[in-house]
């Protein structure tokens, strides 16, 4: 931790070149990632309960205060298909009776947990409390399974979404303060179910503590988002926004998180600096809708960094990252209050964003200067892809953004067609060169 | 493949009374309509086979003759799945359910709207948007059953921008001390979305005298189901099921006098039992199996409960008439309510709900299907078979889709599945 | 100077196309010849083929782009540019006032909104089957034994299509051969396997919006009952060219002619390639 | 001696059995059904008839089975290919508990109980690429027959990926295989082991147990069965005699002739 500390120091001194930051990221985000697999394993070991959490609308705020490990099965389950693992724990699930047709993180995970839950990164823990939002519906029937197997108590959370369709898509003041209402109270029966399930007392002061560490976090996310408005663009949206996104949700809270976060800030404004984009030429800027196929990863990234695009932005790094990149500022006065409205906030932004996409999305071309999106479809994800043919179409229509549909997988191999992606993807950016070329005459 | 000749008596003689009725050379044809065996169908099946065409009308025709009669009459599409009814009811709104459309509606605009990889129900009920035959509605109505479901409203508000279209975010965490509370409130902000649309406020007497027509149909919905889990020969599953449907698609008063005249016609029949397998139909909570595919299954099995439409009959008691009506259709929702895989209930464990529909409707075995590319019901399937299977319950396991319209493959699993309860082995 | 001659190979799933084309967009030579397993001697044989018919020399022509699926098996073409593109630029060759291009091809089917200089604006193509593909009619051509190009007329005369129920292209065969044993007549189920395929790519082409005019183009597009049937659901006259076979290679053939003419002026290239 | 018949009029061949009581197999016949099932079945009836050099009076039932049983005007009873295939395959091979039946249009799975009683099965149809059709497409698209099959899967090929979900699709993968200078034999390999691996799948669906059989055309590719064999990584049996091409036609006649011994036994109880 102390070179941490000491290039933080440096930074904020302002000093001379310090391409010594370069990489500090990558390892940083690995040494963080083992270290977070370690404690989840080692709680196992010790018998010390550990909570199964979904990405968007962790409240890792309450549980971090009863120092309850968190264990992120979309997170989890991603990491078995980057690894080339993910295949086997799809067959094991499959054998124990689920159908080819459902979302891919959920049969990995089931694989997992069938199978012994041994992870190419270490045991997965068997969990003691769910707490599943409604951000996702899969995600209840997710922690169902779990339910089934352990016998854990599940909370779901609800978290309601906008409403209307009429103007900006957010709900109206009275509706908000209502679910906010709600909100609060589920948050107080999951505290007192943590406090059943760890045996501790809820201590509101170290609630505050860890909001305190989450605005920071929070603030970082943003900026370290936002370096990629800079040409050209520092780091891959599909690529290093994984990273950033991992830690943020499993280090949501926890001083090390919003201490990486400033690490990647910092290597991302030196690169800046130093004019090294994360391509070392960049052709075009894409925005990603979706996910990436992780089954595939290397060779799907491949497919566009040789036309020199790179992925300034994606969807995945708002709603994956638990919509923190909408920006937190919890009141520590009221923490309980001030907790509701921000998650429930922060979470409506990104998921009902999905929902609604058209407006983020053309903001996000406009001030990331994104030449075309990205469109890729999961064949086992309803929750980002049942609207998509329509929002890329409209996205044309309305704004003549250049979109590109394709479709495979998040996990599932079997789904992936090298011939057609390629070829989809090398005519998208003929398509993106011949605008380029009668745009320069 | 294709459409084949129906099963016939030749085949029918797998189990004993057939059997014995063969040699007595009296067998009677296996028949799909119970009331061909009857005294007088007619009256009766007119109106059955009223109640078909009106269900396979993609153009909701029923609406449109209400619209004559009320020419200022609004109408308000709610997606399948439950909808609190009573509250457009009230405001003089005809609530309308949309759940899809039948295998004669080609797909022609909606698949350039939605993934490939989403369920039919989805997909036909905004093709019927996107084809102008909703265009009678003043609003619509989905809620997050699914993810699919609650991209619906994004895609309809997109593409029919003078649609107003809402979400009603159901609660989830129904044991939360605050659920009922925050559900009262949804439901008074949708009360206040129809007075807008009406310019009709809604007092509570109108509200009680919504509620007391529901309470009345489900009543006698409840009624109907008794008759076919008694005594299954009176009434086939076809002749249930869209006597049943029939109820979304219609001003509720009219189906209420339409079952007041039907279920003693059906009482009266004289058709006699036959022996076939008794079994719970499972997994038609949303989308909708075709009616030829319960045709093909009624062929074969007396399907004596099932969850089609379950909406409809998702209130299980009463709702009471005194106090506050929102806040008793709110309680109504949690505590006297049926179960569904789109609705979490931790105290309503889906598998032991099913095993006491089995008990309760005294089945031997089970068909436990699920629409295809449908998350949910794909996820449930799986607890539902391993909990089946526990309790040594015979069940079959099938997808099916609403835009399906030949049944060979389904009939032989249905057969086979027969086959291996009915036919005599070693 | 010499005439500047190009060349466009579109070397695709069932066939492969060749043509010469001169720096007026005169195309002098055309070859087709089925792709078989051979990729590369199809390649090589078709454009051997086109010139020939055009009687020019290889060492005369400047530059040979491929298209494709086997583009990238032209070992001999100097560029590969993807049949999309291709497809986009021949259309509007043949038929200047097109936006919007439909290339119902053996193995996919692709809609194309296209720019008035031919470039691509937007695209469509199939999903990961072949379900509604040019194959489609291969597969009733073979079960019914009726050459590919009788099939069109034939389902013309049909009074009542029947409505195909499988998606997969190689089960179409029994079901074509189901309806028949139902005594469904021929021109009924070859009617129904028509509007299987027009649907699907009446969806694709709503994907990128439908405007005309359309120009149709690929080995499917000389199919009259398709033509006229595409024509009822999108209530608009559909282009057709004598040259729509060979619409992918005289997309790469004028592509080419962007880069020859690239490399002998300093102009800036209109190349589209990486 | 009676003498019963079955008659399995699958989607691409017709097969017919005349049997006796023990399963023993008189006659037997197998030919492409065409497109008119109905004639299909008069011939098989009479080719089968022919061959056993009996008469039509000499059989006293008939069970039609297949995708095209309603479409036997002179059965006595239809029965479903599932419940005969594991009739035929429980009495042939009666250790056997998991039958797996991969014919050209569908792929199923079936569990048998100790009674030869189906208990569970899984169906695999709607896309060709679970199902024989995938193999003889990708067979015939080299220039190959669908005769050709065995001896070009034969242990030599060293199998080349064929992954693609969609049959047509494969034929691209094919395509870049030969091009690549990979042999038939090598190609095959590679799509009867995607095909063993799909079935594999439908298998493990039905919660299998051993022993194991394999039944339906593809018993006539023995790479198929020792494909199956790695991957399930326990024997499989195919019985002698072509059982798995006739079994259908065999359970059905055998099948028959219960369904004959419960009629005679209820007519004497009604007569008494």
């Amino acid at each position: 931790m102390a070179d941490v500390k000491e290039i933080t120091k440096h930074t904020e001194d302002g000093a001379a070149p310090r391409s010594d930051l370069i990489g500090q990221t990558r390892n940083e985000s690995r040494r963080l990632m083992e270290a977070w697999w370690k404690e989840m394993t080692t709680a196992e070991d010790e018998g010390r309960p550990v909570a199964n959490v979904f990405v968007m609308g962790s409240v890792a705020e309450i549980l971090r205060t009863f120092d309850l490990p968190m264990s992120f099965p979309e997170i989890t389950s991603l990491q078995t298909a980057v690894r080339g693992k993910s295949a086997e724990y799809l067959t094991a699930a499959e054998d124990y009776g689920f159908s080819p047709d459902i979302c891919g993180y959920v049969k990995v995970d089931a694989g997992l947990h069938v199978t012994g839950r041994n992870h190419p990164s270490g045991k997965l823990p068997k969990p003691s409390l769910v707490v599943a939002p409604n951000t996702c519906n899969t995600y209840i029937k997710w922690a169902e399974i779990w339910e089934r197997m352990y016998g854990c108590p599940v909370l779901v959370l609800d978290l309601p979404g906008w409403r209307g369709t009429r103007g900006d898509y957010s709900t109206d003041a009275e509706t908000f303060k209502r679910d906010c209402a709600y909100v609060e109270g589920q948050l107080r029966e999951l505290i007192t179910l943590c406090e059943q399930v760890t045996g501790k007392q809820f201590d509101i002061d170290r609630l505050r503590e860890v909001m305190g560490e989450v605005n920071e976090l929070a603030v970082l996310y943003q900026e370290v988002i936002a370096e990629n408005k800079h040409h050209p663009a520092p780091f891959d949206a599909m690529l290093d926004g994984l990273n950033f996104m991992g830690i943020a949700n499993a280090y949501r809270g926890d001083a090390a998180g919003s201490e990486f976060m400033r690490i990647a800030r910092d290597e991302l404004r030196e690169r800046v600096r130093l004019g090294m984009g994360a391509l070392p030429e960049e052709h075009y800027r894409l925005l990603l809708v979706g996910t990436a196929c992780y089954s595939h990863f290397r060779r799907f990234l491949e497919l566009f960094h040789e036309w020199g695009g790179v992925f300034a932005h994606s969807e995945y790094m708002t709603f994956g990252g638990g919509g923190i990149d909408k920006g937190i500022h919890y009141d520590l006065d009221r923490p309980i209050e001030s907790l509701a409205e921000q998650i429930l906030f922060t979470s409506q932004q990104s998921f009902s964003s999905v929902f609604f996409s058209q407006e983020w999305q053309a903001k996000v071309v406009s001030e990331w200067d994104i030449d075309g999106i990205c469109f890729h479809g999961i064949k086992s994800c309803r929750t980002v892809s049942t609207g998509m043919p329509d929002s890329r179409e409209w996205q044309m229509r309305h704004n003549d953004i250049p979109g590109l549909f394709i479709q495979s997988d998040l996990v599932d191999g079997r789904l992936w067609s090298d011939a057609q992606m390629k070829n989809r993807i090398d005519a998208f950016f003929e398509a993106l060169a011949s605008r380029k070329a009668l745009e320069r005459r | 493949m294709m459409q084949m000749p129906r099963r016939d008596e030749a085949d029918a003689p797998l189990c004993d009374f057939d059997r014995a009725a063969k040699i007595r050379g009296m067998t009677e044809r296996s028949n799909t309509n119970a009331e061909a065996a009857t005294a007088a169908p007619d009256e009766l099946s007119a109106i059955i086979d009223e109640c078909r065409e009106l269900i396979e009308d993609d153009d909701y025709p029923a609406v449109h003759r209400w619209l004559e009669q009320h020419p200022e009459g609004k109408v308000l599409g709610h997606f399948q799945v439950y909808f609190p009814e009573e509250i457009a009811h009230a405001a003089g709104m005809l609530p309308v359910k949309i759940l899809g459309a039948t295998s004669s509606l080609q797909i022609r605009q909606a698949d350039a709207r939605i993934a490939a990889f989403v369920c039919s129900i989805v997909r036909s009920s905004l093709e019927l948007a996107l084809s102008g035959r909703l265009d009678f509605l003043s609003a619509f109505v989905t809620h997050p059953i699914c993810d699919a479901a609650r991209h619906s409203c994004g895609v309809w508000a997109r593409n029919l921008p003078d649609l107003p279209c809402q979400v009603l975010y159901f609660p989830h965490n129904a044991r939360s001390a605050y659920a009922e509370a925050y559900l009262t409130g949804e439901y008074r902000r949708i009360a206040q979305l129809v007075t807008d649309i009406t310019g009709r406020p809604i007092t509570d007497e109108a509200l009680r005298e919504s509620i007391a027509v529901f309470n009345e149909n489900r009543r006698l919905l409840r009624e109907l189901y008794r008759i076919k889990r008694d005594t299954p020969w009176l009434v086939s599953c076809v002749e249930a099921y869209v006597l049943t449907r029939a109820a979304g698609v219609m001003p509720r008063e009219d189906h209420n006098a339409l079952l007041q005249k039907v279920l003693p016609l059906i009482e009266a029949r004289t058709a006699k039992s036959q022996d076939r397998v008794r079994v719970v139909f499972e997994g038609g909570f949303c989308e909708q199996p075709p009616v030829d595919m319960l045709a093909v299954i009624q062929d074969i099995c007396y399907v004596v409960d099932d969850d089609f439409l379950i909406g409809l009959r998702w209130l299980t008691e009463d709702v009471p008439a005194d106090g506050d009506p929102i806040a008793n259709l709110a309680k109504a929702y949690f505590e006297t309510s049926s179960y569904s895989p789109v609705q979490r209930d931790p105290e309503k464990l889906k598998e032991d709900m099913l095993l006491q529909r089995i008990r309760e409707a005294g089945a031997e075995a089970a068909i436990v299907a699920a629409a295809k590319m449908c998350e949910p019901g794909l996820e449930e399937q799986v607890a539902y078979s391993r909990a089946l299977d526990e309790h040594g319950i015979p069940h079959l396991i099938m997808e099916f889709e609403e835009k399906t319209n030949v049944f060979e493959q389904m009939r032989m699993e249905v057969e086979t599945f027969a086959e291996s309860l009915l036919f005599e082995f070693a | 100077m010499s005439e500047i001659l190009v060349g466009g190979v579109d070397v695709g799933s069932t066939q492969t196309k060749a043509v010469v084309m001169n720096s007026d967009l005169e195309i002098l030579g055309r070859a087709l010849i089925d792709t078989g397993v051979q990729l590369t001697a199809a390649a090589e044989e078709s454009f051997a083929l086109a010139l020939k018919d055009a009687g020019r020399e290889r060492s005369e022509v400047a530059f040979v782009i491929g298209t494709g699926y086997g583009r990238y098996r032209v070992e001999f073409g100097d560029a590969q540019v993807t049949e999309i593109s291709c497809h986009a630029r021949g259309a509007v060759f043949l038929f200047p006032k097109t936006t919007s291009v439909l290339d119902v091809g053996g193995q996919d089917t692709k809609a194309i909104r296209v720019g008035d200089q031919g470039q691509v604006l937007d695209f469509c193509m199939n999903d990961k089957c072949s379900a509604g593909t040019g194959r489609f009619l291969g597969a009733a051509s073979q079960a019914l034994e009726i050459p590919l190009g009788e099939l069109g007329p034939l389902a013309l005369t049909a009074k009542n299509p029947v409505r195909m129920t499988t998606t997969c292209t190689v089960f179409a065969e029994s079901e074509i051969l189901g309806w028949l044993a139902l005594g469904r007549k021929t021109e009924d189920v070859l009617m129904g396997v028509h509007e299987a395929i027009a649907s699907r790519s009446i969806s694709l082409l709503r994907r990128t919006g439908i405007e005309p005019e359309i120009t149709f183009t690929g080995g499917v597009s000389r199919n009259t009952a398709m033509v006229s049937m595409l024509e009822k659901m999108t209530e608009t006259p559909i282009n057709v060219s004598e040259e729509s076979h060979y619409c992918g290679a005289i997309g790469a053939a004028i592509y080419a002619l962007d880069h020859a003419l690239a490399e002998t002026s300093a102009t800036a290239s209109g190349g589209i390639t990486p | 001696m009676t003498l019963t018949i079955g008659i399995d009029v699958g989607s691409s061949y017709t097969k017919a059995a005349v049997a006796d009581e023990d399963g023993v197999v008189a006659a037997r016949v197998s030919f492409p059904t065409g497109y008119n099932f109905t004639s299909a079945a008069q011939s098989a009836l009479e080719q089968v008839l022919e061959a056993a050099g009996i008469g039509r009076d000499d059989v006293r039932y008939i069970a039609a089975t297949g995708f095209g049983r309603y479409m036997v005007p002179f059965r006595d009873l239809a029965i479903t290919e599932l419940t005969c295939h594991a009739w035929a395959i429980h009495t042939k091979l009666p250790t056997v508990r998991t039958v797996l039946d991969v014919g050209g249009q569908t792929a199923k799975a079936i569990r048998l109980d100790e009674t030869g009683r189906v208990k569970a099965f899984r169906l695999n149809d709607k896309c060709a690429a679970g199902s024989g059709a995938f193999l003889e497409k990708t067979v015939r698209y080299m220039g190959y027959e669908a005769i050709d099959i065995p001896h070009l899967t034969n242990d030599a090929g060293d199998p080349a990926d064929v992954s693609s979900v969609c049959t047509v699709f494969a034929e691209s993968e094919v395509i870049n295989h030969l091009a690549g200078g990979r042999s038939a034999e090598d190609i095959c390999a590679g799509a009867v082991v995607a095909l063993a691996g799909r079935a594999g799948q439908l298998v493990k669906r039905v919660k299998p147990e051993s022993e194991y059989a394999l039944s339906g055309g593809l018993t006539r590719v023995p790479r198929m069965q020792r494909e199956l064999e790695e991957l399930l990584g326990c024997e499989i049996h195919v019985g002698d005699d072509e059982l798995g091409v006739y079994a259908g036609a065999l359970g059905a006649a055998m099948l028959a002739h219960r369904r004959l011994r419960k009629l005679e036994a209820a007519a004497a109880t009604t007569s008494v």
